[in-house]
């Protein structure tokens, strides 16, 4: 669509962090000498989103993936760092804001019950950025387009006149998606957008959006949890822990070998439909309270490898062998053992 | 937790002050009190001469500064009716309200607490759903009539019951109690029935509301499939859980009962604070009127914090450090 | 069987069964607000001052009859034009067992004259007291004063003693906000002693044992329960917890005496019941240009529109007395004459309303207290629908009594409502003083519409120290004639007494409506 | 057209139509409401008799009994009160006070406390903090007591001509201005909630403006618990009304509500005219007890745990 | 030997449109010491099946018809009293959301100790060393302090492992366990799905695990049952129904799950969703979605037949009836 750019890069984010304070009240931390409780949800964090692919965001909850969708989306103001889109400086720009390039990029919720509003009707719900953003002047104009769509995500034209409850999640979703696809945009963020979903209509949705990425040629942020979907839809790929990317890279290289212990203790749980795995030795403890994040290396709790270094310095994001960045004091060392595990068929 | 009581307490005196506030806009907007003070034949230059005195004609901003310095330590001045200080006054009528609340408010617990139980656990039997009804009958009729009901009723009719005052009652230093005679404790049932009504009726249907509510949760569920025994499940599991919330509105209640004291003082000529008041009205005596005001929002205020600070002990979701759970 | 009858007839088969020739009897009394306090120089509320009176007495007192008889003094005469020698009862003892001297009545009169005396207005025109010896004084005026001993009635004698030992010499002053000794603590000459008191709850008095009077009463004890809602106070006489209540409520009498073992007491009452006029040159409802009442004719109008029989028979329950004039029969300057009632002609009102430029009639203010007299606010009510019916629409407004005559004497409303009793001095002159005489200085402070008549004003001044009582009435009754002439103000009615009490309870029940338990029996 | 018709059907067909049709409690105690209601709004065309036009009062019909008893007067089918008001027509008009003094503050504190409780909510911050400092404030204190502070305060400060003009306002004030706390507590909660929800981050993604966010997306969401509240509250401030007229702070004599009309009546408990007392409380209890019969079904019929 | 046999059980829910029917005929047998999968989309009927087991269908929710039978003794008909003395001795229960499980105002020793002595008998020291003996048990570090803490005090994986503490202190035979690790996160998962799987084995205590997700079966289960539409369409030990699915449905349902290492450009999708349960229609209820649906598919309802591992219910197998 945009020949005309130069970049190949949809998207560039650099350094970004976001900080909640969520400390008790003033008065409350002055009397009991409280220090400020400051949740870093996001961690100078910096990837570039290739156009036209989709690049996956995946972690446990809590590591912050939602909260990048809601920085990119302006829905969140980053407490440091940039986001450009394209040439275009968006860090801290409010949603919405500036028009002309956020109906560029629009977003896709995790939750197909609570991103439409329940007392909308489907025409409503979808029109409305047709007219915020002034794609349609009449109204007849945004009914057609609106039945447009519907029929595109696979639903029915007369189903305009329905309320949200009328319908199946898996049919909400293909109207978060109808709603998403207005403006046209050419980024699409997606957070979690089949968690919800029951796994026979997962994949239609994930189907649903490679045909349309294949359709409009869009570039997809997409965030998820279940490894097994990235592998499914993602081109490049982002392992979040506790708001930092430990390992970031072409996908195919990081599943043929995580450099990352963290990556690869997602790889073990993954469920895999092989009977009996779970007899394999389960993994220790649980993600730690991001509000007091462990010293050094975050994981270093959970890390088999870790040692007195891991403790203390946080290791930063160095490019592997294979081309994929990870941070991790053990494959600097090449403490790192090697990955056998790929359950290729 | 400390924090928590310097916070109430700052949040306190800001109501304080603004309640003090109003209070002395009452002076400013009120009856004149001149006109109760002299006979009505007094000349025009007495009634002068009086303003003067009573700093009447002072700027505004002198008469509210003075008035909540003086507020501040307890003294709203001179009754213009009693011709006596406030703070006497109400110190003097404090335990007639104070032991018509506490009879009334342990009555509304003691029955509306047990009625909510078993309309919640039994809440499709024919008694909850009388009780249901007849407890919305209860907040249906307006006090004053309950009250004038049960005077015709139980002293004019059967003539078994006082029908004004406290009866007899005994000093014990400055706190007079009608609990030590006869005549004091039967004095006290029928304005405690006429008081307690209300909020017994309010109390059970919000026991009721939040009994239902736990009997939904999830731990009932599972207590339930671990197969405790229903009286365990009720009066333990259940209960706790249902009383914290209805604890922090009977703080609330309470003192809609002292508010409530005012009509039901002035049904059965109780001596207490609320009736001083309504009588304060009428004569236009803004002091006690003032004074009270002030005084019922102290005491408000101090049953709240009481039960904030109780919340946190019974509660352990409040008890305890938060940072041992697990963050956002 | 409640256990305060149970009590009392413990106690009386007590006494009996010591064969005490004297009955122990409680009088339990409702009235419908407490006293003020139990200094009787402190504030000029007459149902206060009247029940002190059981405990402090005066120099002389009204009789069962309203006549003023002796009471601490026995006798008295006129020295010259400001000087009256009263010569005092021998043997009388204050309730703490002190003896009454010159130097008690010195005291007590200075004190009540002092100039920061509350009640110093009731007794214009008196100087001070001068000792003569111990059992005489002198009281000084400031110029002749017919009614002197009218005042003297309100005031009451304190032990001089007394009043030293508790600082208490100076009057207490409600309006700076003292507290005196003398508010809680009590220690007259009277029939009862006083014993303990719970504001708004009770006072309770015991006979004093060696007062000088002869005892007409049988009564040992009297417990005073203020009980301000109406509908309790009859509850309280009907269930049988109280002796007597004062006032008792004119619409449930008829229930009172269907009642077994109790019956209502009726009289009629010494307050007259007006309404007053706003006679400025503007009506405080800015609808009408000018003020139509400044008129006569239109006055007169309002008059004819009132049909004073039915107010009496509906309203009052047919128990008020109709008045044509500003006081009561009792009160020395009413005259039959005056008292002609006029007569009720809606058509004859609407006449001169029309005559007067006013046919499509006018709208004015109409304040009345709801708390202050019988059936205050429905008597307005009734007249506001009475003038109605002449075209006249009188916006009501019905309020507590503080509020009320505050407007009232600010002259912010063009009618109200207004009680005149006389007291304490229970003649035509407090009327003529306070009400119709020019407003000024000591004189018209109730006269807040402006009413002014210059032969009124001269009457009035030669009534204020005429000495000879005849030629006194007659100037009054000639002021009164002007007044009702000009519609100074609209009388109503005198207002009925009604007590209620228990069969076997006797009183005499006076026009001014103090209850004399001194007088009063029980069995 | 055409739309209508389905429309009309889908409401009836509505969960919550549902529930009251099968609801004996929540349709009888309706009709009631309905009745009244009608009897309020239609008192100058059905009412015998206009009590607040004194010209019509005539003293000689005072105290008549009701129609049927002895003495009684057809024409005054609930008798007459002292001052010859008919009985019947005073409680039609007197309902129709009640009902506009209970209305007018529901809905001042519905529209002030939604107001302030979806600003506070949806901005949080200083706002918040304001608006809630301000409500405990309002809740330190018993509400029959503000109401008296407020009516207090307002009639003083009103001249005293307007007052008895003015005591319809003054009481709709002060029970208003003493009610909207609750609203506002409520639709504050409320739109926190929904606040987090994704359709509002999406409407903001989508570039809808905070008002409109406010008034369109999240207000018709946070409606059903502020219809729940307003109910019982018409009920208590039908009820607050009659105990401030009780306290003699209400409505006039002139112009009777329903509390006035206890009032006054309580003077005639024990002389036999009982008709003047009883007829309006029973009127006072039927209209106040309906009104929380609805509210208390509606609580149910609204609450999404109990269906 | 056989533990629990549900024997064609209907599960009716009274609503406003007639009666809805979430259970349809269901039959299904767990031997002692088994774990059976109950797989099946949302609203398949699973956790109704489980909660059939417990005797806990919120009312007005019923058992319209069948019997469920522990040890070949009827427990649908029992009295509430009878039940309740067999649920948590004789079945014990694990839900969803280790959050909202827990009682908030009672120490997590106190709920494990009330459970023990209810059905244990044992007297308060007895059962306060037993339940640090469980905290041990499911892997909670120092137990003895943890017993005096309150629910909010512990991690959602700490709380599942109270849970599962809770579940089997008073050493049921059964154990219905209701999506135990959805609430979880992935990594804690397996931890959780591990300890009750040892557990269950030490006690020889029978699953009934109820969830959505096959991988969690795959690990955990001996035999796996297939829900749809409020019937059983296939039940077989877990290998068979895994790596050779005999119904189309369970078949469609496996293959829409991605798979690390599947390049494939496309998942393979069910199309359509799963019927309401309102107005069954005749015949197999996926027939309108399934590939293979023949005419009889849509006008009569295949029967369970032996197949396999196990049974299945489809005309592509044996004859319709």
């Amino acid at each position: 669509m945009n020949d005309q750019s130069q970049s190949p890069d949809i998207l560039s984010v650099r350094k970004v962090s976001k900080r909640f304070d969520i400390s008790e009240p003033f008065l409350n931390r002055l009397l009991e000498r409280r220090p400020k409780r400051i949740l870093t949800a996001v961690d100078e964090i910096s990837f570039d989103v290739p156009r036209g692919k989709t690049f996956a965001v995946v972690g446990e909850s809590g590591c912050g993936k939602s909260t990048v969708a809601r920085l990119l989306m302006g829905l969140h103001t980053p407490s440091g760092g940039t986001i450009r889109f394209e040439d275009s400086d968006i860090t801290h720009m409010a949603p919405g804001k500036p028009p002309a390039l956020r109906r560029r990029m629009q977003m896709i919720f995790q939750d197909p019950f609570a991103s439409l509003n329940p007392r909308w009707r489907v025409r409503d719900i979808i029109g409305e950025p047709l007219k915020n953003f002034g794609i349609c002047k009449t109204r007849a104009e945004v009914t057609q387009e609106v039945e447009k769509l519907l029929v595109q995500v696979g639903l029915n034209a007369a189903d305009a006149k329905k309320f949200p409850h009328e319908f199946s999640g898996g049919q909400r979703q293909r109207l978060s998606i109808a709603r998403a696809l207005t403006t046209r945009p050419e980024l699409l963020i997606c957070d979690e957008p089949t968690s919800a979903l029951d796994v026979s209509v997962q994949s239609q949705i994930l189907n649903l959006m490679k045909d349309l990425q294949d359709e409009f040629g869009m570039s997809y942020i997409f965030i998820s949890h279940d490894l097994a979907v990235v592998w499914y839809m993602a081109d490049v790929l982002a392992v979040m822990y506790l708001g930092k990317i430990v390992e970031v890279g072409p996908k195919e290289q990081i599943f043929e070998n995580p450099q990352h212990p963290y990556t690869r203790l997602l790889m073990e749980t993954v469920p895999k439909l092989t009977v009996g795995g779970i007899e394999r030795a389960p993994v220790s403890g649980e993600v730690p309270n991001p509000i007091s994040p462990p010293s050094g290396c975050s994981f270093h709790p959970r890390c088999p490898l870790a040692n007195e270094t891991c403790r203390t310095v946080s290791p930063e994001l160095k490019v592997r062998a294979q081309g994929a960045q990870s941070a991790c004091h053990a494959a600097d060392a090449g403490r790192l053992p090697s990955w056998t595990r790929m359950a290729a068929e | 937790m400390f924090a928590f009581l310097l916070r109430r307490i700052v949040q306190a005196a800001l109501v304080m002050l603004v309640v003090a506030s109003i209070a002395f806009l009452m002076f400013r907007f009120l009856g004149d009190p001149i006109s109760n003070l002299l006979p009505e034949d007094a000349t025009v230059e007495e009634r002068a001469d009086l303003r003067e005195k009573m700093g009447l004609n002072d700027p505004f901003v002198v008469q509210y500064g003075r008035f909540i310095a003086n507020a501040a330590q307890g003294d709203f001045g001179q009754s213009y009716r009693n011709n006596r200080p406030v703070s006497d006054l109400l110190a003097e009528r404090f335990p007639a309200t104070a032991e018509l609340v506490l009879v009334a408010a342990s009555l509304a617990l003691a029955l509306g607490i047990p009625l909510g139980i078993y309309t919640a656990l039994n809440p499709r039997g024919w008694i909850s759903q009388g009780l249901q009804v007849v407890s919305l009958l209860g907040i249906s009729v307006p006090t004053f009539v309950t009250g004038i009901l049960l005077i015709l009723l139980f002293s004019v009719t059967l003539g078994w019951l006082p029908s004004f005052g406290r009866g007899g009652v005994v000093d014990l230093g400055g706190w007079t109690t009608g609990f030590l005679t006869l005549s004091g404790l039967k004095a006290l049932i029928l304005p405690s029935i006429m008081l307690a009504l209300f909020q017994m009726t309010l109390i059970m249907r919000l026991v009721r509301a939040e009994m239902l509510e736990v009997l939904r949760a999830d731990y009932i569920k599972f207590a339930r499939a671990r197969g405790m025994p229903n009286r365990m499940l009720h009066f333990k599991y259940a209960l706790k859980n249902t009383l914290i919330p209805v604890m922090t509105i009977f703080g609330l209640q309470l003192g809609g009962l002292i508010a409530f004291a005012i009509i039901t003082e002035t049904v059965f000529q109780w001596p207490g604070m609320g009736f001083l008041f309504i009588q304060a009205v009428n004569f236009s005596d803004v002091p006690v009127m003032a004074a009270y005001l002030v005084l019922v929002s102290f005491l408000f205020v101090v049953i709240n914090t009481i039960v904030d600070l109780l919340y946190h002990v019974v509660d352990p979701r409040l008890r305890v450090e938060k940072s041992t759970a697990r963050g956002v | 069987m409640t256990p305060r009858k149970l009590l009392l007839t413990a106690t009386t088969a007590l006494s009996l069964a010591f064969g005490g020739a004297a009955q122990a009897e409680t009088f339990r009394l409702g009235t419908n607000g407490d006293l003020y306090g139990l200094d009787p120089h402190s504030m000029t509320d007459s149902f206060t001052v009247s029940f002190l009176n059981h405990i402090y007495e005066a120099l002389v007192r009204y009789d069962a009859d309203l006549k003023i008889e002796p009471a601490l003094a026995t006798s008295w005469e006129q020295i010259d034009e400001t000087t009256v020698r009263y010569h005092l009862r021998e043997g009388v003892k204050f309730h703490d067992g002190q003896d009454l001297t010159a130097e008690d009545v010195v005291a007590s009169v200075n004190r009540a004259a002092h100039e920061d005396s509350p009640i110093r207005g009731n007794i214009a025109g008196l100087v001070g007291a001068k000792m003569v010896d111990d059992m005489t004084v002198d009281l000084l005026l400031d110029g002749p004063n017919p009614l002197l001993n009218n005042f003297l009635t309100n005031i009451l004698i304190f032990d001089a003693g007394w009043l030293k030992e508790h600082d208490a010499l100076d009057p207490i002053d409600a309006q700076k906000g003292e507290e005196g000794y003398t508010t809680s603590h009590a220690n007259g000459t009277g029939p009862f002693r006083f014993v303990s008191r719970t504001p708004d709850a009770q006072t309770v008095l015991e006979v004093n044992e060696v007062w000088w009077d002869t005892p007409q009463h049988n009564i040992t004890r009297i417990e005073l329960n203020p009980i301000n809602s109406d509908a309790t106070r009859v509850a309280a006489m009907l269930s049988g917890e109280l002796d007597m209540i004062v006032p008792s409520p004119l619409q449930d009498s008829k229930r009172i005496e269907a009642t077994e073992g109790m019956h209502v007491l009726e009289a009629p009452g010494l307050r007259a019941i007006m309404m007053g006029f706003n006679l400025s040159d503007q009506l405080n409802n800015s609808a009408t240009e000018g003020n139509p009442l400044q008129k006569v004719e239109v006055r007169q109008a309002l008059v004819h529109a009132i049909s004073y029989d039915l107010l009496r028979d509906k309203i009052m329950r047919g128990k008020s007395r109709n008045l044509g004039t500003l006081v009561a029969p009792q009160v020395p300057g009413f005259d039959e004459a005056n008292d002609e009632i006029p007569a009720y002609d809606p058509e004859l009102a609407k006449q001169m309303l029309a005559d007067a430029g006013y046919a499509d009639g006018f709208s004015f203010n109409m304040n009345c207290p709801n708390d202050s007299y019988v059936n205050d606010a429905a008597i307005c009510q009734a007249l506001a629908a009475m003038f109605a019916r002449v075209g006249v629409k009188a916006d009501l407004t019905a309020e507590t009594k503080a509020i009320h005559f505050e407007h009232a004497r600010a002259n912010e409303t063009d009618m109200f409502m207004l009680g005149w009793a006389t007291l304490p001095m229970l003649d035509g002159y407090s009327v003529l003083s306070a009400m119709l005489h020019t407003p000024g200085g000591q004189m018209g402070t109730w006269n807040p519409g402006g009413y002014s008549n210059a032969e009124v004003d001269r009457l009035t001044k030669a009534v204020a120290t005429e000495l000879d009582a005849d030629k006194r009435l007659a100037m009054m009754v000639e002021a009164f004639a002007i007044a009702k002439n000009d519609v100074a103000w609209l009388p109503l009615h005198a207002q009925p007494l009604s007590w209620a009490a228990r069969d076997g309870v006797s009183i005499p029940q006076t026009g001014d409506d103090k209850a004399r338990l001194w007088l009063a029996r029980i069995d | 057209m055409s739309t209508f018709m389905p429309m009309l059907y889908s409401a009836w067909d509505s969960d919550i139509a549902y529930s009251f049709r099968k609801s004996r409690v929540a349709v009888i105690s309706s009709l009631l409401l309905l009745a009244m209601f009608l009897a309020a709004i239609l008192a100058p065309h059905l009412a015998p008799q206009n009590p607040f036009d004194i010209a019509e009062l005539s003293l000689f019909d005072s105290e008549l009994p009701p129609a049927w008893a002895e003495g009684g007067n057809p024409a005054y089918l609930l008798g007459t009160d002292t001052q010859a008001r008919d009985v019947l027509s005073s409680i039609m008009y007197g309902m129709r006070i009640s009902l506009v003094v209970g209305f007018a503050s529901v809905i001042l504190a519905a529209v002030l406390g939604v107001t302030l409780g979806l600003l506070g909510g949806f901005l949080g911050g200083i706002v918040d903090a304001v608006l809630m400092r301000i409500a405990d404030v309002l809740l330190s204190f018993p509400p029959i007591l503000v109401a008296l502070l407020i009516n207090g305060v307002l009639r003083g400060a009103l001249p005293q001509s307007a007052q008895a003009d003015s005591a319809l306002i003054v009481l709709i004030l002060s029970i208003g201005l003493t009610n909207w706390v609750q609203y506002a507590r409520t639709v504050r909660g409320s739109t926190m909630v929904e606040r987090r929800k994704e359709y509002i981050e999406a409407a903001r993604t989508l570039g809808t403006g905070s008002v409109a966010i406010m008034v369109r997306h999240i207000l018709p969401n946070v409606l059903g618990p502020v219809l729940v509240i307003a109910t019982i509250n018409l009920g208590m401030a039908v009820l607050t009304e009659a105990t401030l007229s009780f306290l003699g702070v209400g409505m006039p004599p002139t112009q009777p509500s329903l509390g006035t009309l206890i009032q006054i009546g309580n003077e005639f408990l024990f002389s036999g005219i009982w008709w003047v007392v009883v007829f309006p409380a029973v009127a006072l209890a039927v209209l106040v007890l309906a009104v929380n019969l609805l509210g208390d079904w509606l609580r149910d019929a609204l609450n999404p745990k109990l269906r | 030997m056989t533990l629990l046999e549900l024997d064609n059980i209907v599960v009716e829910f009274p609503t406003r449109r007639g009666p809805l029917e979430a259970v349809k005929g269901l039959s299904l047998e767990l031997d002692e010491g088994q774990i059976l999968g109950l797989v099946g989309e949302s609203g398949a009927g699973k956790s109704i099946t489980g909660a059939a087991i417990t005797g806990l269908i919120e009312p007005p929710g019923l058992i319209r018809s069948g019997q469920v039978r522990l040890r070949g003794q009827r427990i649908d008909n029992l009295a509430p009293e009878k039940m309740r003395r067999i649920r948590g001795k004789e079945i014990g229960a694990i839900f969803q959301d280790p959050l909202t499980s827990l009682n908030p105002v009672y120490t997590v020793g106190e709920q494990l100790i009330d459970t023990m002595r209810v059905h244990l008998g044992l007297d308060h020291k007895a059962a306060r060393k037993r339940a640090i003996d469980w905290l041990a048990e499911v892997g909670i570090p120092a137990p003895e302090a943890r017993l005096d803490q309150y629910p909010h005090q512990f991690s959602g994986g700490m709380r599942q492992r109270v849970v599962i503490a809770l579940a089997l202190c008073a050493e049921p035979k059964l154990i219905i366990a209701d999506e135990p690790t959805t609430a979880l996160d992935v990594s804690v998962q397996a931890q959780i799905l591990a300890l009750l799987k040892r557990l269950c084995r030490e006690n020889g205590t029978a699953v009934v695990l109820v969830t959505h997700d096959m991988g969690v079966i795959a690990e955990t289960a001996d035999r796996v049952a297939v829900m749809y539409a409020g019937r059983l369409v296939e039940i077989g030990d877990v290998a068979q129904v895994i790596q050779d699915p005999l119904h189309p449905y369970t078949k469609g349902l496996m293959n829409s799950i991605p798979q690390i290492g599947n390049r494939d450009a496309r998942l393979t999708q069910i199309e359509g969703a799963m019927p309401g349960l309102r107005n069954p229609a005749p015949g197999c209820a996926f027939a309108p979605r399934c590939p293979q649906a023949m005419d009889t598919c849509r006008t009569l309802r295949p029967i369970p037949v032996d197949a396999g591992s196990g049974q299945v219910a489809c005309h592509l197998f044996g004859e319709a009836q």
